[in-house]
């Protein structure tokens, strides 16, 4: 039983021995162990050589050198569908040295009858024929290997598990944890309201980030009536935050009367992008109409794929807006053949990969067509190295909320960015002051306690 | 003839990929034409692995009812909105009053409020970080997080000198920094990931 | 403006829409049957959503109308996508599935080199440029902050970059059997990137802190107005 | 313009199909040399060791695993890190088929939920207890990222489970998972590509993998030739993109490009 168990044990590379093992016995064993390498075609990450490579690569099997043989099972393996086909366990075991026969058949009988039928990995016993071939080294401190600590670990969990009495332990815990978060979203709640009911302007106009600025000049140097491509590609969770921030963009886009070209690779993203027009439309006092001033393209389905797709030719991939018509052929863009032709580019996401996706497929295929990022606060760390750098590979950054009511306090509109900046601030200083109690608490805490080296 | 049939699979993607990436960089007018042609067939199909989704969806919740497992009747709750959005939206078009309707008025309230129970998670979570494992980069971590909250809020008369400097100097700076060292990382992650499927190496699409 | 003020549908609306904040929200309290009810209400309508708009945007019209109306070419590939479209619906059914594994096997050689592509092309050349960049002196006589300050910000940046990157490095040597460990020097350098890693996931944190406090203070002033709302004469 | 710039634009296509070719044959050169190696010569992630502590831990107790896939799609590298959690699940399954308690995998996409289903069912095939095969042990449990989250949150409170491994693609919504996973006092392991969500994973475990890490799975969980040697062109070229920018970047300071 200790070696059906053995192979769980080889997880570690200095385990050479029981690693080259787990690979061997598995294969005679009715489960596989967590170490197994056996095919894996199903989910995928199979660990084969291509074919052709494994016959380019010279065969240096030697008997004596036992990990290296874990390696390149993974090899032979894969070549053959070894623990799926009888066959090939037949050719397994004529490969295998005596005493790993011998254990085989002790492996099999064990654990057919044994009571961790198919339970593998766990408690493993170094008991290994092959440690009688190799001398061991010896040296003055004990030597445990990584398999036997955690081995150990797991049999003192075991025996935790047994005499604690976890139940009541844990039960009392998260009732005074679930009273700790009750007690944050009380604090939450009356940070948030308390401004809103003293209609106190506790508040002050942030100052103007210097990013919005460039932004929001870029607009402006594009001429009056410009055809844009908008991606509204965010989901509902996030749109508190996002329609602020790209109700400020677009609404600027608007009194410039821009054609909007509505795209989006998230299936709720046209939903949303109607949602903010007729937002807009009602706070801005405008009369944007499907097809006369934008066009809802629709869903984009594929992620990098459809943008490569749609960067190389928009025509093809969308050559319907959401209600069927062939928009391409429409006075407005007629004259877009590629996606260089539009005159700017504005993506707004609250997902850094979505936002890497979009600068990755679809900017090299820009040309000289600026692109502005509206991303969420969540993503602006990874969006910036795009920004500013040299070569610039985003034009234009406008960040979450706080780059919103920036973009609006830089251009002097009065906008959904400024409705709820009281309130958030409020509970933003709140959220903070209670992490940092805690830290203060728990970072004198573990000075105190902590014992001089 | 398994072994072939895994042959033949494992071509398919060493193949297309292989014009694709080739595509990618070199623009023959023959082989861009043959790469627009794949990723388009790939769009329409990955769209079709959404409906997949959906029926796989169903699948689940249909068997949980027929079993009468329990939870039976959430599943049944989960198939009959599925149901009606599909009527709804469907027939009168996505972006029509009634799809809107139910866009703001279900999908935001619970996803928002999703994210506001998150909000108090992570205040949580942040109070008791360094309880759970005190350290020199934890409470680095927290010092930063504290810094760029303290240098995002603006208030009357509560005014940090050099605080939102300091804090738009981490974001643009060491931040920038950091993420970019990852960025890279993924990206030799990505194509070592990508290079092992186009070798035929890594199979992750069944037998 | 009063409740009487709104019409059927956007009172209904705005019920709906408290109703189902407050459901919500009453997850801080503990798990419970009205949260597990909304939940499946917003996965299935989730699902719906997802179903119409690939018909909408995909199927009707890569499929259904060339296979009606289209020439011969189009039919021909509206067909072969059909059948394709067929095998890959096949994997929803275990029996078939293996069927399906052709087209995945597309799908997935499709992706993976556009992603390599998108790396490449994208992030990497890009970046290891924009590094590289930071210390054009020219460029930087042309901004506005002193230029000390920029080659120090500069060398910070390079720093984190390169010291991350470092973190990350797997190759390790392993003396007489014990756990295989990375030179002493590569694991300082490592050291120093995890600093960068902790700053920026700190940044990050706060990200995500502040965005999710928007949506915790739009849901909360909704429901105060909505409550006010009803109040009002 | 500088020297550099004008390489950048005029021949990024073949600049960059060069950079491909020489990865791919670095590749191979390492899978030589690993080959010829008796052992992978990779450091130790801890996360990976925890992982498979807390695997037998669960196993041997006899008590629930959960293994989230996250809502990457097969197409994109998203997909990369649930392929990983793939590779994980057929294992747990042939650890676990016979427990009453079979692990439970949950995914946000089409696909990936379909190959899970794919994985949990060959097992019992291969060991013929299809009987006991239950298919909702394999199940999409949401579309988009938000469903999912909101969907796989219920799999957690209800299934009793143990261990949460979250490998795959999330967003700042693994707070949400990993929470639930506190409620019901359980372990959680987490990795994701999703950089976010590493950040957010940062404050609820230290059993966290980051940034590249979870490219690397292949080689630690199911150390093979192939994943090993990716392991050390990824190292290769770490170090030929370090040299590239201080070289270069001390040229430029110095003028000369």
């Amino acid at each position: 039983m200790s070696n059906d168990i053995k192979p769980n044990s080889g997880t570690s590379p200095e385990n050479g021995k029981e690693f080259e093992k787990s690979g061997e016995v598995q294969k005679s064993t009715t489960g596989q162990s967590f170490q197994d390498s056996s095919s894996d075609n199903e989910t995928g990450q199979e660990k084969k050589t291509p074919d052709w490579l494994d016959d380019a690569i010279p065969d240096e099997k030697t008997s004596d050198n036992v990990a290296e043989k874990s390696l390149m099972q993974d090899f032979h393996e894969d070549v053959e569908e070894s623990a799926d086909d009888p066959s090939d366990r037949e050719v397994e075991e004529k490969d295998l040295p005596e005493p790993v026969k011998g254990e085989q058949e002790e492996d099999t009988i064990e654990v057919q009858a044994g009571p961790l039928v198919g339970v593998e990995g766990v408690l493993p016993v170094e008991l290994d024929p092959f440690f009688i071939h190799e001398p061991v080294r010896r040296s003055i401190k004990l030597q445990v290997t990584k398999a036997q600590e955690t081995q150990a670990l797991l049999l003192d969990q075991m025996i935790k598990g047994e005499i604690e009495s976890q139940p009541e332990v844990t039960q009392s815990k998260a009732v005074s944890n679930n009273i700790l978060r009750i007690g944050i979203a009380i604090f939450l709640l009356v940070s948030i309201l308390l401004p809103l009911s003293t209609r106190l302007p506790v508040t002050i106009t942030p100052p103007v980030s210097r990013d919005s600025v460039s932004a929001n000049q870029l607009i402006e140097s594009i001429s009056d009536g410009a055809t844009v491509l908008l991606t509204v590609d965010y989901e509902p969770g996030l749109s508190a935050e996002m329609d602020a921030a790209l109700a400020s963009v677009v609404d600027r886009m608007m009194m410039k009367d821009f054609y909007l070209v509505l795209v989006s690779t998230v299936p709720t993203g046209p939903v949303q992008a109607e949602r903010l027009l007729v937002l807009l439309n009602q706070r801005g006092g405008y009369q944007y109409e499907s097809s006369k001033n934008y066009t809802n393209l629709g869903y984009m389905p594929g992620g990098p794929i459809g943008l490569l797709n749609f960067a190389e030719a928009p025509r093809q991939v969308m050559p319907y807006d959401l209600d069927g018509n062939a928009v391409w052929y429409s006075p407005p863009l007629q004259t877009i053949s590629s996606i260089s032709d539009f005159h700017l580019v504005v993506v707004a996401t609250e997902n850094p990969d979505r936002a890497r996706s979009w600068v990755e497929q679809v900017q090299p295929k820009l040309g000289n067509t600026p692109i502005i990022m509206v991303v969420s606060r969540q993503a602006e760390p990874l969006v910036r190295p795009y920004y500013g750098s040299e070569p610039s590979q985003i034009q234009g950054l406008v960040s979450g909320f706080g780059g919103g009511a920036f973009y609006l306090s830089s251009n002097a509109q009065a906008g959904s960015s400024s409705m709820y900046w009281s309130s958030i601030n409020l509970a933003l200083i709140a959220g903070g002051l209670l992490m940092l109690i805690g830290a203060v608490m728990y970072t004198g805490k573990s000075l105190i306690t902590r014992k001089p080296e | 003839m398994r072994q072939l049939k895994t042959s033949i699979v494992v071509a398919i993607a060493v193949i297309t990929g292989i014009i694709v990436l080739v595509g990618y960089f070199i623009e023959l007018p023959v082989l861009k034409n043959l790469r627009i042609m794949l990723l388009h067939f790939a769009v329409i199909l990955i769209a079709v692995t959404l409906i997949v989704g959906v029926v796989n969806l169903v699948q689940v919740h249909w068997k949980k009812i027929q079993n009468r497992q329990s939870g039976g009747v959430y599943s049944l709750i989960l198939l009959i909105s599925l149901l009606v959005t599909i009527i709804v939206v469907g027939y009168f078009g996505p972006t029509s009053t009634p799809s809107l309707w139910i866009f703001s008025n279900i999908q935001i309230p619970i996803a928002s409020s999703l994210i506001a129970v998150l909000t108090v998670v992570l205040i949580y979570t942040g109070i008791r970080l360094l309880k759970r494992g005190f350290n020199f980069f934890s409470l680095l971590f927290m010092v930063t997080v504290l810094i760029v909250i303290l240098g995002t809020v603006s208030f009357q008369g509560f005014r940090i000198p050099g605080l939102r400097e300091l804090s738009t100097w981490i974001t643009q700076v060491p931040a920038v920094g950091g993420a970019r060292g990852i960025l890279l990382g993924v990206a030799l992650g990505t194509i070592a990931t990508g290079m092992r499927v186009l070798m035929g190496s890594d199979r992750p699409y069944g037998r | 403006m009063s409740v009487f003020d709104l019409n059927n549908l956007d009172l209904l609306g705005a019920i709906l829409s408290f109703g189902l904040t407050l459901i919500i929200l009453s997850f801080i309290f503990g798990d419970n049957l009205l949260f597990r009810f909304a939940i499946h209400v917003f996965v299935g309508v989730t699902a719906g959503y997802v179903a119409v708009m690939t018909w909408y945007n995909v199927l009707l019209p890569e499929i259904v109308v060339p296979l009606i109306g289209g020439s011969q070419a189009e039919r021909f590939y509206s067909l072969l996508v059909l059948v394709l479209s067929s095998f890959l619906f096949m994997k929803a059914f275990p029996r078939l599935s293996g069927w399906g594994n052709p087209v995945v096997a597309y799908l997935v050689g499709v992706g993976t080199a556009t992603v390599i592509g998108g790396a490449v092309l994208g992030t990497l050349f890009p970046q290891v440029l924009a590094s590289i960049n930071l210390f054009d002196i020219p460029g930087l006589f042309e901004k506005s902050s002193p230029v000390w300050m920029q080659i120090s910000n500069a060398v910070v940046i390079l720093v984190g970059t390169i010291s991350v990157l470092i973190f990350f490095h797997f190759g390790a040597r392993s003396n007489h059997g014990s756990h295989p460990e990375r030179a002493a020097w590569i694991s300082a350098v490592a050291w120093m990137g995890q600093i960068f890693i902790s700053i920026t996931f700190g940044v990050l944190f706060a990200g995500v802190y502040i965005a999710s406090m928007t949506a915790f203070a739009e849901r909360m002033t909704f429901s105060a107005n909505f409550i006010l709302l009803l109040f009002r004469p | 313009m500088n020297y550099l710039d004008y390489l950048y634009i005029v021949d990024r296509g073949i600049q960059g199909l060069g950079f491909v070719l020489i990865f791919f044959f670095v590749m191979i050169i390492s899978a030589i040399i690993v080959r010829r190696r008796d052992k992978p010569f990779i450091r130790e992630i801890p996360t990976y060791s925890k992982l498979k502590q807390s695997i037998s831990l669960a196993v041997e107790s006899g008590q629930r695993l959960h293994l989230s896939l996250g809502s990457g799609g097969i197409n994109s590298m998203q997909g990369g890190s649930a392929l990983a959690g793939l590779s994980l699940l057929k294992r747990l399954y042939r650890m676990t088929y016979l427990s009453d308690r079979p692990p439970v995998a949950t995914s946000g996409e089409g696909t990936i939920g379909i190959l899970s289903r794919d994985s949990i069912r060959s097992v019992y095939e291969e060991v013929g207890v299809m009987e006991e095969y239950e298919p909702t042990t394999g199940q999409v449990s949401g579309l988009t990222p938000e469903p999912y989250i909101a969907g796989t949150l219920l799999v957690i409170l209800d299934q009793h489970v143990s261990t949460n491994i979250l490998m795959g693609n999330y967003n700042s919504g693994i707070a949400l998972l990993a929470d639930a996973g506190e409620r019901r006092g359980c372990l959680t392991v987490a990795g994701s590509d999703n950089i976010t969500a590493q950040a957010v994973g940062y404050v609820f475990t230290e059993d966290l993998l980051v940034g590249e890490e979870l490219f690397a799975s292949g080689a630690y969980i199911q150390p093979s030739t192939m994943h090993v040697a990716s392991l050390h062109t990824q190292d290769f070229f770490r170090w030929g993109i370090v040299a590239v920018i201080l070289v270069a970047g001390a040229l430029k300071l110095a003028g000369v490009m």
